[in-house]
């Protein structure tokens, strides 16, 4: 592990939905310009971990945080964090698509505007990056005032893509952005998020190990809630300590 | 009728605004009023509401409005509550009204009925056990009667009931009542064993719906045995004792202003003429005369009395 | 008869039946439409429209009658659409599952169920008499506003619960803050269906006479109202006024009169039924 | 930024809390004038006697009869709305195709535009003499024609408002089911109308209140006869109708006649609260099923 | 191509969304008792084409179908044809969970519900079978009745083939029915879908080439709306015809 201060560090995180123990005291840090991914089997708590990483599970009723999870040293849990700043630096890809009900081009500068950026311009310019970086452009630009909701799954899934980097975050959450994509798309977000992390801290859930593998620089197994193994991705992959996760990663398991 | 024209021309200067609210009966007669006044005095606002004597005579005696249109006079608590309000007022009869007793028009037993018999019919007592014809009239046929009325909370059913029964709100409860005359001629008139009562003026537009039934108050002194209600018999008082006097009620305070005056005394000149226009009986014309007088005075009497 | 036989069987039954009840819907409506308009239609002229009210059938218009509804709409939308739907906002976004939450939903439910001449009591004691402004404009739009406020805002709610989680969270994860992704997100989103409740409670109130009456709406007024403090009169007060004449020709008025609101409600409705369906072209999900 | 959010907050707040200071204003209004009701009336009297008949000179006090009205009504209303109006929800949003919704839905909304004075008339002229076909024993007013016709009246509420409902459920759910080679009825039934339980019950309290609320129908078509039956072919009188026929009628106020309206107003205002508890507690316990 | 009678085939398909030209002429056999695989970039119509296969397409407003599908020689798109009894023979799964809102139980069993099974035993035998074959049973059965959408997505996904599986259908169409799951569920989904085509005719639409190479016995290669090859899944991933595909299937393309 690192010996930089993390980027993103979580410490003795607890989390409940209700009476739901999600997650079991996890401490994890995820170091700055670097990709972290988490894998596990489904329903282990991946998803909700990602979630607390920029509170977004604020608003599930009846969800429950204890322990602090620090960005850039700062506690985001604490009392004077401001959600929506941090949410500005903590970006956020989900699992399935979510456009909104507008035409691509709102959908994409939607967080600058939220920011107050009025200037046309600016706008354009910044949606067309946001869209080429999400390999998307070629695709719309011919239709960039039709709606969102008419594009396939893929496409929706990479607006959504241009969409978070469109406020260009310094870390990047992602859960499963690749599960609706094909190869040709997978391929290109996973160069992408190689290109982006000498900027940004990168965090990626995905089922797809070989993935994992490829884009990750460390890699956190997950089972039940519990965070099993945590080391650099070709150390996991090659000599996993645990033997679950080994049982995991060679798919002998269940 | 009255042409009051002999202050003609002098008041068309005249402006402000005149709120009249109250009955509903009384309202079409107030409303032609106002519209004839508009060309006597183009920028006096003349408004008329519908809430209801009861709520007009709220409103008239908390002082929000300047004239109150009745169809019954005022009572015991509300004159005191104008008391207390330092409210003095006028109380002017304007019309009458005839209240009509009403049969299908193929019932051919009933040729007349006394005010004996209509308080057999609609006394408290008679609820639950008047309930066929013939227990009225043995010659009546031996079938149920269904009764129709004003509702109970109308200045019609409260004058019925003191004419008829001898005291107000003493009725029997199971008559199809409606607040709405053209209910009750809707009903009588698709009922071949109803009886029913209303405003004359619902009798003359449905002729030929309803049969009017003469009233016999056996007291040779207004006329002798069963009389019709027309124009002529209310006016001259035979067609006792169904017909009553309809009402406007004037605020001292608003009686100190020029055009209140001068459309209270364009009511009583019109009054008269409108009345009749819209359905109902007028007064004879002595009796405007007595009440243009008495106001006169109640206005003069005010302004001196300041 | 095979199960699937019968699940055909009670599939198309159901169809029939569903016609059937559309069309008895239908049915009903062309008879009062054609009732009223074989009553009325005949009597709506120029003259109709713009005379005063009068004692004479033949005479009477609804100049003032049909003046003071488009004003008591206006005004009635400005003060309830803002409110009901801020309220309806509040309860789902902010105050969702607390104790007042609750207590305002239960409220908000019993609102809905007190007559309309209920709120004309209420109307007469605060606006008329506390707040002074007598029986004007003003006290009638804001009688009528606190009468479809549940309606506004129980339809609100539902229109906003409509709008999947995902989209806010989108909203969220960009950094919007809660009343950023309201106003640009959920509201928009939901925008159809708030408009649908706002017009069938405007139908409602623009069809109302009883408060108003309590509240000292008139019957005669003989001017067209040029501010919210005027005095007025609606056209359901006209309407129930000529309603209970006994000249039947002023039957023939009423019927016209009716002819002349359901316009104006058709107008609105037409505007909601324009802007929903081009709402619901762009929202699909 | 953050201080917009408090002020939005705050202002959302408000306009939330102005639905309690109405009803505090309802109550306030009704109280004033009840509570010296209640000094001359005993509540139990007002309660348990079964005859109403304060404006006659022999006063009875007994609300039950104008309850009973009310609920006859409001049960006939909703028997004709409910089953009409979600089968043609469910007609429009399964079986139809999307103009006939487009054109259907807005003309239906008409229904509920139409002044109640036209029904009240429609309801007396017509309705009534058709069914004295059926019931030649019928009186002329009767709770059963007010009742249909009120029903009439409230189909677009439910049918608009549950139509909505239904097509805010999520279009994957329609497939899935469609997916297990469910029929249109067994879509609607099995999956869409659960999901859109909650829109749906709000529109049938809405119907519910509108029918408790409406006044000109019963008042022109049911015979205003306060009576304690829960038959629907005679003569019967609501609450509603009754506080509006008074408070328009030429009862002098401050009398304990006048009054009555005011402790009317009060027993339909704990009914039309017990009646929303009720549905409230329905929804819950439905809700919990899917959640 | 077989030269046996195909369950399933297109003729000179030809699909619209209002105007838009979203299949182009396909003609494709779908022989009994093999899996079919559908690959190809995103919105090439990969979806559409599945969707029409059991005329899930009829409720989509503006969607217009030429040419024919044929069923066991019946063409599906025949007014004869009871579109219920059509879908009970072709079973689906899609591409986003889309679990009823209701117990886990109740989704697994509506199936059989509506075709009028009301034996409490059956129900309950047939649930625990479709949950074993959707590996989902030992993860949900103390829950059955709680409600489904409290799953994490992987898991409703799964609930989703168990509840497709329920009405034993004897054509399988699966919409990247693994795209949300995680390997070692994918893995099992894989093996059921090996052990279905002993009886069962499946039809699935992928992104992972690996996942088509294991599982499928044809391969489909679609783009922009054309059927480009259709062969034996080895022959297409050894010597591609076209070279759409080989570019395609070596990564090489967009
Ligand atoms: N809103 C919720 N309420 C209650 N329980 C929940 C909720 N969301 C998730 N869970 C439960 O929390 C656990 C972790 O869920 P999570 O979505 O984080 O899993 P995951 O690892 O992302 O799974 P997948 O790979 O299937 O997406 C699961 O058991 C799930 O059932
Ligand atoms: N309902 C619709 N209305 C209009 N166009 C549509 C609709 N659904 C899909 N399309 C268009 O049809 C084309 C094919 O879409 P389809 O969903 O079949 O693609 P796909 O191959 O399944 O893509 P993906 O792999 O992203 O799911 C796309 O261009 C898409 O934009
Ligand atoms: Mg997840
Ligand atoms: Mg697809």
């Amino acid at each position: 592990m690192s010996k930089k201060e993390p980027k993103l560090e979580a410490r003795e995180l607890n989390a409940y939905y209700g009476d739901f123990h999600a997650l079991k005291n996890i401490s994890l840090a995820m170091e700055e310009k670097h990709v972290t991914a988490f894998i596990g089997p489904s329903g282990c708590g991946k998803s909700t971990f990602l979630r607390t990483l920029n509170r977004m599970n604020d608003y599930v009723e009846g969800f429950r945080v204890e322990g602090d999870v620090l960005l850039d040293g700062r506690d985001i849990y604490d009392k004077n964090i401001r959600v929506d700043e941090l949410r500005k630096e903590v970006g956020m890809v989900f699992q399935k698509p979510n456009p909104f009900p507008k035409s691509i081009f709102e959908n994409v500068v939607y967080g600058l505007k939220i920011q107050g950026v009025k200037n046309k311009a600016v706008l354009q310019e910044a949606a067309e990056k946001s869209l080429r970086q999400a390999a998307l452009w070629d695709e719309v630009k011919d239709k960039l005032n039709k709606s969102a909701l008419a594009l396939s799954g893929g496409q929706q899934q990479r607006l959504c893509i241009a969409r978070a980097l469109a406020i260009s975050p310094s870390v990047l959450l992602m859960d499963e952005p690749a599960s609706a994509l094909d190869p040709i798309s997978t391929a290109k977000i996973e160069e992408l998020i190689y290109e982006l992390k000498k900027d940004y801290t990168i965090v990626i859930v995905t089922h797809n190990m070989q993935q994992a593998g490829r884009v990750s620089d460390y890699t956190a197994f997950f089972y039940i809630g519990e965070l099993v193994e945590f080391s650099k991705t070709k150390a996991m992959f090659t000599s996993p300590k645990d033997t679950r996760t080994q049982n995991y990663i060679t798919g002998r398991f269940g | 009728g009255g042409g009051g024209s002999e202050t003609e021309g002098a008041e068309s200067d005249l402006s402000g605004s005149i709120q009249i609210d109250g009955s509903s009966t009384v309202y079409p007669i107030t409303e032609a009023v106002a519209e004839e006044f508009r060309a006597e005095a183009p920028d006096v606002k003349v408004t008329v509401g519908v809430s209801g004597t009861g709520g007009g005579m709220k409103k008239f005696t908390r002082g929000e409005i300047d004239i109150v249109d009745a169809s019954r006079t005022i009572n015991e608590a509300e004159s005191k509550l104008a008391q207390e309000n330092g409210i003095s007022f006028i109380e002017l009869p304007v019309a009458y009204d005839g209240l009509t007793v009403v049969v299908h028009p193929e019932n051919d037993w009933v040729k007349d009925i006394t005010v004996a018999e209509l308080k057999k019919i609609w006394e408290p007592e008679a609820q639950g056990t008047i309930k066929k014809w013939n227990q009225i009239r043995p010659e009546w046929p031996d079938k149920e009667i269904h009764l129709y009325g004003a509702g109970v909370e109308s200045g019609t059913y409260d004058y019925f009931t003191e004419a008829i029964v001898g005291k107000s709100h003493a009725s029997r409860g199971d008559y199809t009542a409606s607040e709405d005359d053209n209910v009750l001629v809707q009903g009588v008139s698709t009922d071949p064993l109803a009886l029913g009562f209303f405003g004359y003026a619902y009798y003359e537009e449905n002729k030929g719906k309803l049969k009017a039934v003469p009233v016999n108050d056996e007291d040779e002194s207004n006329g002798s045995g069963a009389i019709l209600p027309s124009l002529e018999t209310v006016k001259d008082g035979s067609y006792a004792p169904l017909s009553r006097p309809l009402f406007i009620y004037v605020n001292s305070k608003a009686a100190e202003r020029p055009e209140v005056v001068e459309f209270v005394n364009f009511y009583l000149d019109n009054a008269g003429e409108l009345s009749q226009e819209v359905g109902y009986i007028p007064m004879p014309a002595e009796l405007y005369e007595e009440q243009k007088q008495k106001f006169e005075q109640f206005a003069t009497g005010n302004k001196q009395a300041q | 008869m095979t199960n699937s036989d019968l699940n055909r069987y009670k599939d198309k039954a159901f169809q029939v039946f569903g016609i059937f009840c559309t069309f008895i819907g239908l049915v009903v409506l062309a008879i009062f439409l054609i009732g009223i308009l074989i009553d009325g239609l005949g009597r709506i002229d120029w003259d109709f429209l713009v005379s005063l009210p009068s004692r004479r059938a033949s005479r009477a218009g609804i100049l003032t009658a049909w003046a003071g509804t488009l004003w008591i709409l206006v005004l009635t939308t400005i003060i309830a659409f803002p409110l009901g739907v801020a309220a309806g906002v509040y309860l789902e976004e902010y105050a969702r599952k607390t104790k007042l939450a609750n207590f305002l939903e239960i409220n908000i439910a019993n609102l809905a169920g007190v007559p309309s001449i209920i709120y004309g009591l209420l109307g007469l004691e605060i606006f008329v008499r506390q707040m002074k402004l007598g029986p004007s404009l003003l006290a009638g739009a804001l009688t009528l506003s606190l009468l479809i406020l549940p309606i506004v805002i129980v339809t609100t709610r539902e229109a906003i619960k409509a709008v999947p989680r995902s989209i806010r969270e989108a909203s969220f994860a960009l950094g919007a803050s809660k009343w950023q992704t309201i106003w640009n997100q959920v509201l928009p989103a939901s925008f159809g269906g708030i408009l649908t409740g706002v017009i069938l409670a405007l139908s409602r109130a623009v069809g109302e006479a009883a408060p108003l009456i309590v509240i000292g709406a008139l019957a005669y007024v003989p001017f067209t109202p040029s501010s919210p403090l005027d005095e007025f009169t609606v056209l359901p007060i006209q309407i129930f006024n000529w309603t209970s004449r006994p000249q039947a020709a002023f039957l023939t008025n009423a019927a016209a009169a009716i002819i002349v609101l359901l316009l104006i409600t058709f107008l609105l409705n037409g505007i909601a039924v324009y802007l929903r369906n081009r709402q619901q072209k762009k929202v699909k999900w | 930024m953050r201080v917009t959010e408090k002020i939005v907050e705050g202002l959302l707040w408000l306009s939330a809390i102005i639905t309690i200071l109405v009803t505090l204003g309802i109550i306030w209004v009704l109280l004033s004038e009840s509570v010296s009701f209640f000094s001359e009336v005993s509540i139990i009297e007002f309660l348990t006697e079964k005859e109403w008949t304060p404006l006659f000179a022999d006063k009875k006090f007994g609300i039950l009869p104008l309850v009973a009205g009310t609920l006859l009504t409001t049960i006939i209303a909703i028997a004709v709305a409910l089953p009409i109006g979600l089968t043609i929800a469910i007609y429009l949003n399964e079986y139809s195709h999307a103009r006939m919704r487009q054109i259907v839905k807005p003309m239906l909304e008409i229904l509920a535009t139409i002044p109640t004075v036209v029904y009240g008339f429609f309801a007396l002229t017509v309705v009534t003499p058709f069914l004295q076909n059926f019931f030649p024993n019928m009186a002329g007013f009767n709770a059963l024609s007010a009742g249909i016709v009120m029903g009439i009246m409230i189909i677009p509420m439910i049918s608009s408002l549950s139509e909505d409902a239904i097509s805010a459920v999520p279009r994957s759910l329609r497939e899935a089911a469609y997916g297990m080679g469910s029929t249109r009825l067994q879509t609607a039934f099995g999956v869409m109308v659960p999901a859109a339980s909650s829109g749906i019950v709000v529109s049938v309290i809405l119907a519910i209140s509108r029918a408790v609320g409406e006044t000109m129908i019963v008042a022109i078509a049911a015979g205003q006869q306060p009576r304690l039956t829960m038959n629907p072919l005679v003569p019967i009188e609501t609450i509603t109708t009754y506080i509006v026929q008074v408070s328009l009628g030429d009862v002098p106020h401050g009398s304990l006649e006048y009054k009555t309206i005011f402790a009317a107003g009060i027993t339909l205002f704990v009914f039309t609260f017990a009646l929303n508890n009720l549905s409230f507690w329905i929804k819950k316990k439905y809700q919990e099923k899917y959640d």
